[in-house]
């Protein structure tokens, strides 16, 4: 009995960053989908994104492995090659994150409201 | 010692982000979403990816903090 | 807004930040870091100083015309470069070609144009993030 | 592009009117009436060069050429055989007939600016169905006719013309998807669609064949206006201006029965069909087409309402004449083609002289006009007369022809069905004449005597109609009637020669 | 000349930046400068073609960094078909964008658009060719970026709101995307294309979970993305509000790439035996059949003109989908034929009813009566766009149909045959009424000519005559989309 809880917890530790990753997409994902404020919308998709990186980051990690900076100490490096695919991520998600903001102000200046309802509401009622 | 204090970043990660997900206040949803950046550096940063740390401490943490603080200033700052 | 213990310690700070966030742009292909994070860290020095202050004056220090001038020839700067690489009988962004010196690892002199398209990355950053704070501090954003 | 002069008549005929429509598109805009003549000349001139395609008919057989850059991966190509050829020879006869009438009855109508080039355009279609020598050839022409078709049936624009040509429209192009799909099935399981005689494409008895089969039925039979597919023809035939009317009900019926029978005797084979007993479809269907036709068409009072649902009760004949796979019905069916267009374009072509002068569509309100119009009149009644199937009229040999055929395949049913919708044709086209002649007495002192009515009629109008009156006695029982001849040697080598 | 296609995208990313500044300097016009550049754009893509006619396929490495670390960009008959279809319909749209821009965006922010017009060609270029998925993601980032800004760019409420959502579930796309990809570098331990694929029939005995949920976000993030039919929801609104060469470049390229990198996916990575292997093409082929009819069916219930053509996109997108689910050679060679011959089809209409719109402004389908009189050449072009939707031969919309509808015969499955033939004819339910509409049903007055600036009406004749050729001639285009297509299912 008390030798499977340990094996539970072991396994959920070990793969205690999938699990997060994954939890954190799912958070992300709905607060993405089913808020209807636009700035929610936003910082989910901020989560969202985040959550993937941290996964792709806990792939390439080595165990005991050293950063990809070449030393000659170091017999092993974490894999470069996801770094650089996340560094783009996460540039990519700033990116879209500043247009989205900008969008936002833009909105807000129009419909005076940021909730994404109401905005479809007020449209209805202008055609 | 190390893996406890992962487990504990981690889960106050998930903290945050139901925290920033439940909040009604969107201005201490992005404070929360700021320590959830710099946390989620960190652990990037215990998972020897330290180009990614920095540049999430400086991009997610930093930029993306102030750009939605700008943006609230200038619309409202509750959930309706 | 204008306080004068935050003013002065900005000023303080800004040259600090700002080499610090060249040293990260320049050390790029040797240490963690890079165009993109060193880029925003010379960003927010200016940020620093327009909240400080207030946006105009970050106007001064930084026009928006130069903001622009900046973002577009980091990126043509970068784009450009890899055509070298081409006009050197490689592929495009190709850097064993012998154009710069690759010097030996680990100095700063080494890594071909690395550390220039870094630094392409990074002024484009930075530019583009300064710009981008401009944009939403203004007062009148036209719709 | 070398090759003998002759194999490129028939794209030329197919090609001729489709590239004048481009010369025609901008003499319209200088005068209306060089444009009629350049109309004219166009289709008189695709006329004469299917005329002088026979003697190389006569020689080799076939002629055409083919290019396979065209489309691929069938490949555009033209192949003239007897078949094409009777059907390419009346259709750019009746058309050229029709370019003639048009001149006058269409200044009456207006916009020819747009009629003509549709009238070109829809010719070019329809030689390109008789002279193509594969499917797909064929799709494609039939689709390019059918589409200009629509032009000429909307011309008048009315919301009965609209809402008529919107039906014929969806109609039309769910028949060219059917057909599509019979040709793309073809084309999968045979890996080609060619027209060659003993070249068949279906082989066995599968459901796909079976599938294919019905398509193509279909395809063609929604433009022959067969049972259930008629619904648009009464709609769209009435409306469109006359020589339209002509058209659509002399000839371009026929392309649909020209498709099937290819299909029935090119792509399946006879002895296939009958194997598969798949003409018992076809000959339930022309039953039903057959009566419903002739039994609507007396409820008509509308005359080209009439001539319309009598054309639908014609191409039943036709189909029965391609179901009894014999070679004595077919040869009736082939020679009722040829015979109801000439009939069918003479009563349309008459009937839009009436409207043209009096302005009058309804049957009940024609009596007395055969004082007004005789000479038209006369034309009319001889066609009405070869309809019924009076001898020595053409109509009557195809029945007689249909009849013998049906004995041949033991079905002496159909002789009594050929009866009776003789006296049902009789029924519906008896009345127009008689009240035309004797309805009424005509009121000579306001009409202003005979003389006056008759010189009305512009002969470039009256000059069509009775040339073609006169070909339904001419390819009556008289010597000398080489459609008929040819509708025997091509019913002996589509059924006997394979 | 194997440099040619980086060098395109390289000079397009190059002048989306230096316009900002090219438009300081006086006296020289942003527009012409664009229309030289895209010019440049498809001659360079022209002469790929006959390199690669001549010399074969070959693959690029940036950076001279073989395939476990560098980046490989394949330079296949996809990516020259795609290269093709994307500069010339960006240069056609571009001649359109010089006079139309002025009434769709704000005075001085035509510059922003050329730019952002030239980022998302370089995008578009590149994820044609891209063969790692670490391309792809970039790429795919950069194109749904330019792709919400050109729909924003328009100073309304509705388009903003429109960019808004497009952004959202387009990110929710990408997310999806970059997840599938850490899925199955997880298991794989390559970004590459090639050398994924060549583990991955190992990698599938062990992990077949986790293959199978890569491939299932990949295809729903790119499904979002290139609006495969229930996860369409943000394309009517974007695609009807942008401005009018905005549309014309979402509906007739945008998507399509999305489409070519899933095909890339399942046929280059997963390969068809492992594709066929998993109930995957079932679920796509319904998807698609659904999306067909759906999407024609929502067509039909629109008043909107340029909302119309946006549920057409729907629609036919399924059929390209179909085509790549059918897994016969002949199908996919019908979807790729279908990604060419829409684009034109799709961006001729699009302009046509930008044309209307600019000079009449009249949007709404019912109100088009009698526009053959007043815009009849600009009519004709819609009328041969609209024919050729319905699939009439000698349009180049029948081309695909009939090849689609020969690849669902190889596949054995004549129902999509049939599917093929429901959705022409509902096609036709909703593009012949405009057509009739404008040239019938009302008397025949005189022309009352509305002449258009020549830009305008330029590159939608010659959409129109393009579409033509390759509908009577389309041999050339057939073999080079039978040999894209033997790139994917040898």
């Amino acid at each position: 009995m008390f030798e499977t809880l340990i094996n539970i917890l072991s396994a959920l530790v070990s793969n205690m960053h999938y699990l997060t990753a994954m939890l954190l997409f799912l958070i992300g994902f709905h607060t993405m989908l089913t808020h209807s404020n636009l700035i929610k919308k936003i910082i989910g998709m901020n989560i969202m994104e985040t959550s993937v990186f941290l996964f792709f980051i806990s792939i390439g990690y080595v165990h005991n492995a050293s950063a990809p900076i070449l030393d000659d100490r170091v017999a092993a490096y974490v894999n470069p090659l996801p770094s650089a695919l996340i560094l783009t991520g996460i540039v990519v998600a700033v990116s879209l994150t500043a247009f989205s903001l900008a969008m936002v102000v833009m909105l807000y200046k129009h419909y005076g409201t940021i909730c994404s309802d109401q905005i479809m509401r007020l449209r209805e009622e202008e055609q | 010692m190390l893996t406890a204090l992962n487990v504990m970043m981690l889960v106050f990660l998930v903290v945050c982000a139901v925290v920033v997900a439940r909040s009604n206040d969107l201005l201490s949803a992005v404070i929360m979403f700021a320590a959830y950046s710099l946390v989620m550096a960190i652990v990037w940063q215990q998972l020897e990816a330290p180009d990614l740390a920095l540049t999430e401490a400086a991009m997610g943490a930093g930029v993306t903090t102030i750009l939605l603080l700008v943006v609230i200033s200038k619309t409202r700052r509750t959930e309706e | 807004m204008h306080d004068l213990v935050l003013q002065t310690v900005a000023k303080l700070i800004i040259p600090f930040i700002q080499l610090f966030g060249f040293y990260i742009i320049f050390f790029g292909h040797l240490s963690p870091g890079g165009g993109f994070a060193g880029g925003t860290i010379v960003a927010s020095s200016f940020i620093l100083y327009a909240l400080a202050y207030d946006v105009q004056a970050g106007f001064k220090r930084m026009p928006r015309l130069a903001s622009k001038w900046l973002e577009s020839m980091g990126a043509l700067l970068f784009v450009l470069v890899g055509f070298a690489g081409v006009a050197m009988g490689g592929s495009y962004l190709a850097n064993h070609t012998g154009l710069l010196d690759l010097g030996e690892a680990g100095t700063l002199i080494s890594g071909g144009f690395i550390p220039l398209l870094t630094l392409a990355v990074g002024v484009k950053v930075a530019s583009t993030i300064i710009s981008l704070l401009y944009h939403l501090l203004e007062e009148k954003t036209n719709v | 592009m070398n090759g003998e002069f002759y194999n490129y008549l028939p794209l030329w005929a197919t090609l001729l009117p489709v590239l004048a429509t481009i010369p025609l598109f901008f003499i319209e805009r200088r005068s209306p009436m060089f444009r009629d003549f350049f109309a004219i000349a166009v289709s008189g001139l695709t006329f004469l060069t299917v005329a002088i395609m026979y003697p190389y008919i006569a020689a080799h057989g076939t002629i055409g050429v083919s290019y396979p850059q065209v489309f691929p991966p069938f490949g555009i190509s033209f192949q003239v055989d007897l078949l094409g050829y009777l059907l390419a020879l009346i259709a750019s006869a009746v058309w050229f007939l029709a370019t003639l009438y048009s001149r006058v009855y269409m200044q009456h109508e207006g916009g020819g600016n747009r009629f003509y080039p549709f009238l070109l355009l829809s010719l070019g279609g329809c030689i390109g169905v008789f002279t193509a020598s594969d499917f797909f050839s064929l799709f494609v022409f039939f689709e390019l006719m059918s589409l200009s078709a629509y032009v000429l049936v909307v011309h008048e624009e009315t919301e009965a013309a609209m809402a008529a040509g919107y039906k014929y429209l969806i109609l039309t192009l769910i028949g060219g998807l059917a057909l599509f799909f019979g040709i793309v099935i073809a084309y999968e399981l045979a890996g080609n669609v060619d027209i060659r005689p003993g070249h068949f494409l279906f082989t066995e008895h599968t459901r796909l064949a079976f599938v294919a089969f019905l398509s193509f039925l279909v395809g063609f039979g929604m433009k022959m206006g067969i049972f259930p597919m008629h619904v648009w023809l009464p709609d769209a035939h009435p409306v469109a201006p006359s020589p339209a009317s002509a058209l659509l009900s002399g000839i371009m019926l026929k392309t649909g029965a020209y498709g099937l029978l290819r299909v029935v005797f090119n792509i399946y084979g006879a002895d296939f069909i009958q194997e598969a007993g798949w003409h018992i479809i076809l000959l339930v269907l022309a039953t039903i087409t057959i009566f419903l036709g002739s039994a609507v068409a007396i409820a008509q009072p509308d005359i080209k309402r009439r001539l319309a649902y009598s054309s639908i009760g014609q191409m039943g004949y036709i189909l029965l004449g391609i179901g009894l796979l014999t070679v004595t019905g077919l040869q009736g069916g082939i020679f009722h083609i040829f015979s109801h267009a000439v009939m069918k374009s003479t009563l349309f072509f008459a009937a839009g002289a009436i409207i043209y002068k009096t302005g009058k569509r309804r049957v009940a309100e024609m009596k007395g006009i055969g004082y007004q119009l005789p000479v038209t009149l006369a034309c009319f009644s001889i066609a009405s007369f070869a309809m019924i199937g009076i001898p020595p009229l053409n109509g009557f040999i195809s029945k007689l022809l249909l009849s013998m055929g049906s004995l041949d395949a033991g079905m002496p049913f159909f002789v009594v069905l050929l009866i009776v919708s003789s006296l049902m044709n009789g029924i519906y086209y008896l009345p127009i004449v008689i009240n035309a002649y004797f309805g009424a007495k005509p009121d000579e002192e306001k009409m202003g005597g005979w003389r006056r009515l008759f010189t009305e009629l512009k002969p470039s109008m009256l000059i069509p109609i009775c040339l073609l009156a006169l070909a339904c006695l001419i390819f009556g029982l008289f010597p000398g009637n080489f459609p008929l001849k040819w509708a025997e040697i091509i019913a002996t080598m589509l059924i006997g020669g394979g | 000349m194997t440099h040619l296609p980086i060098i395109v995208v390289a000079l397009y990313l190059a002048t989306a930046f230096a316009l900002p500044l090219l438009g300081r300097v006086k006296k020289l016009h942003t527009g012409y400068f664009s229309l030289c550049i895209a010019t440049a754009g498809l001659v360079m893509s022209l002469l790929t073609l006959f390199y690669v006619a001549r010399e074969g396929t070959f693959s690029y490495f940036p950076g001279d960094w073989p395939p476990p670390v560098g980046i490989e960009l394949s330079v296949d008959w996809v990516t020259v078909l795609m290269h093709l279809t994307i500069n010339l319909i960006g240069l056609l749209v571009l001649f359109y964008c010089i006079e139309d821009l002025s009434s769709e965006v704000r005075p001085g922010h035509e510059t922003w658009y050329y730019t952002l017009f030239f980022l998302l060609m370089a995008s578009l270029n590149a994820l044609a060719m891209a063969f790692d998925m670490f391309t792809v993601f970039v790429f795919t980032e950069i194109c749904t970026l330019a792709a919400c800004a050109l729909v924003a760019i328009k100073p309304k409420a509705l388009c903003v709101e429109a960019a808004f959502k497009y952004l959202i579930l387009s990110t929710l796309g990408s997310g999806m995307l970059l997840l599938g990809t850490s899925l199955v570098y997880m298991v794989t331990g390559h970004l590459n294309m090639g050398l994924i694929g060549q583990l991955l029939p190992q990698a599938i005995d062990l992990y077949p979970l986790n293959i199978l949920i890569a491939l299932g976000l990949f295809i729903i993030g790119l499904g979002i993305k290139s609006a495969l039919f229930p996860l369409h929801t943000w394309l009517p609104d974007a695609h009807s509000s942008a401005p009018t060469p905005s549309s014309a470049l979402l509906s007739g390229l945008v998507v399509k790439l999305f489409i070519i990198v899933v095909g890339r996916i399942i046929f280059q990575v997963f390969g068809s035996e492992l594709f066929l292997m998993i109930p995957i093409p079932e679920v796509i082929l319904l998807f698609a059949t659904f999306g067909i009819f759906a999407g024609s069916l929502m067509a039909i219930a629109q008043t909107d003109i340029k909302r119309m053509l946006a549920y057409s996109s729907v629609a036919q997108v399924c059929y390209i989908y179909m085509g790549m689910a059918l897994v016969s050679q002949t199908g996919i060679q019908g979807g790729l034929l279908h990604v060419f011959n829409h684009a034109v089809m799709k961006s001729l209409l699009f302009l046509a009813a930008g044309a209307f719109i600019y000079k009449t402004g009249i949007r709404k389908i019912e109100d088009l009566v009698g526009i053959g009189y007043r815009m009849p050449l600009t009519m004709a072009a819609f009328s041969v766009g609209a024919l050729s939707m319905v699939g009439i031969p000698g349009f180049s919309g029948f081309i695909s149909k009939l090849t689609l509808a020969f690849g669902a015969l190889e596949a054995e499955s004549p129902f999509f045959v049939v599917v093929i033939i429901i959705s022409s004819l509902l096609n036709a339910v909703y593009y012949l009424p405009i057509v009739l509409r404008g040239f019938f049903g009302r008397p025949a007055t005189e022309f009352q000519w509305d002449k258009l600036p020549l830009l305008i009406i330029a590159p939608v004749l010659a959409l129109a005559v393009i579409n033509i050729f390759f509908g009577i001639f389309p041999g050339s285009l057939q073999e080079l989309a039978r040999l894209a297509a033997e790139t994917w299912l040898p």
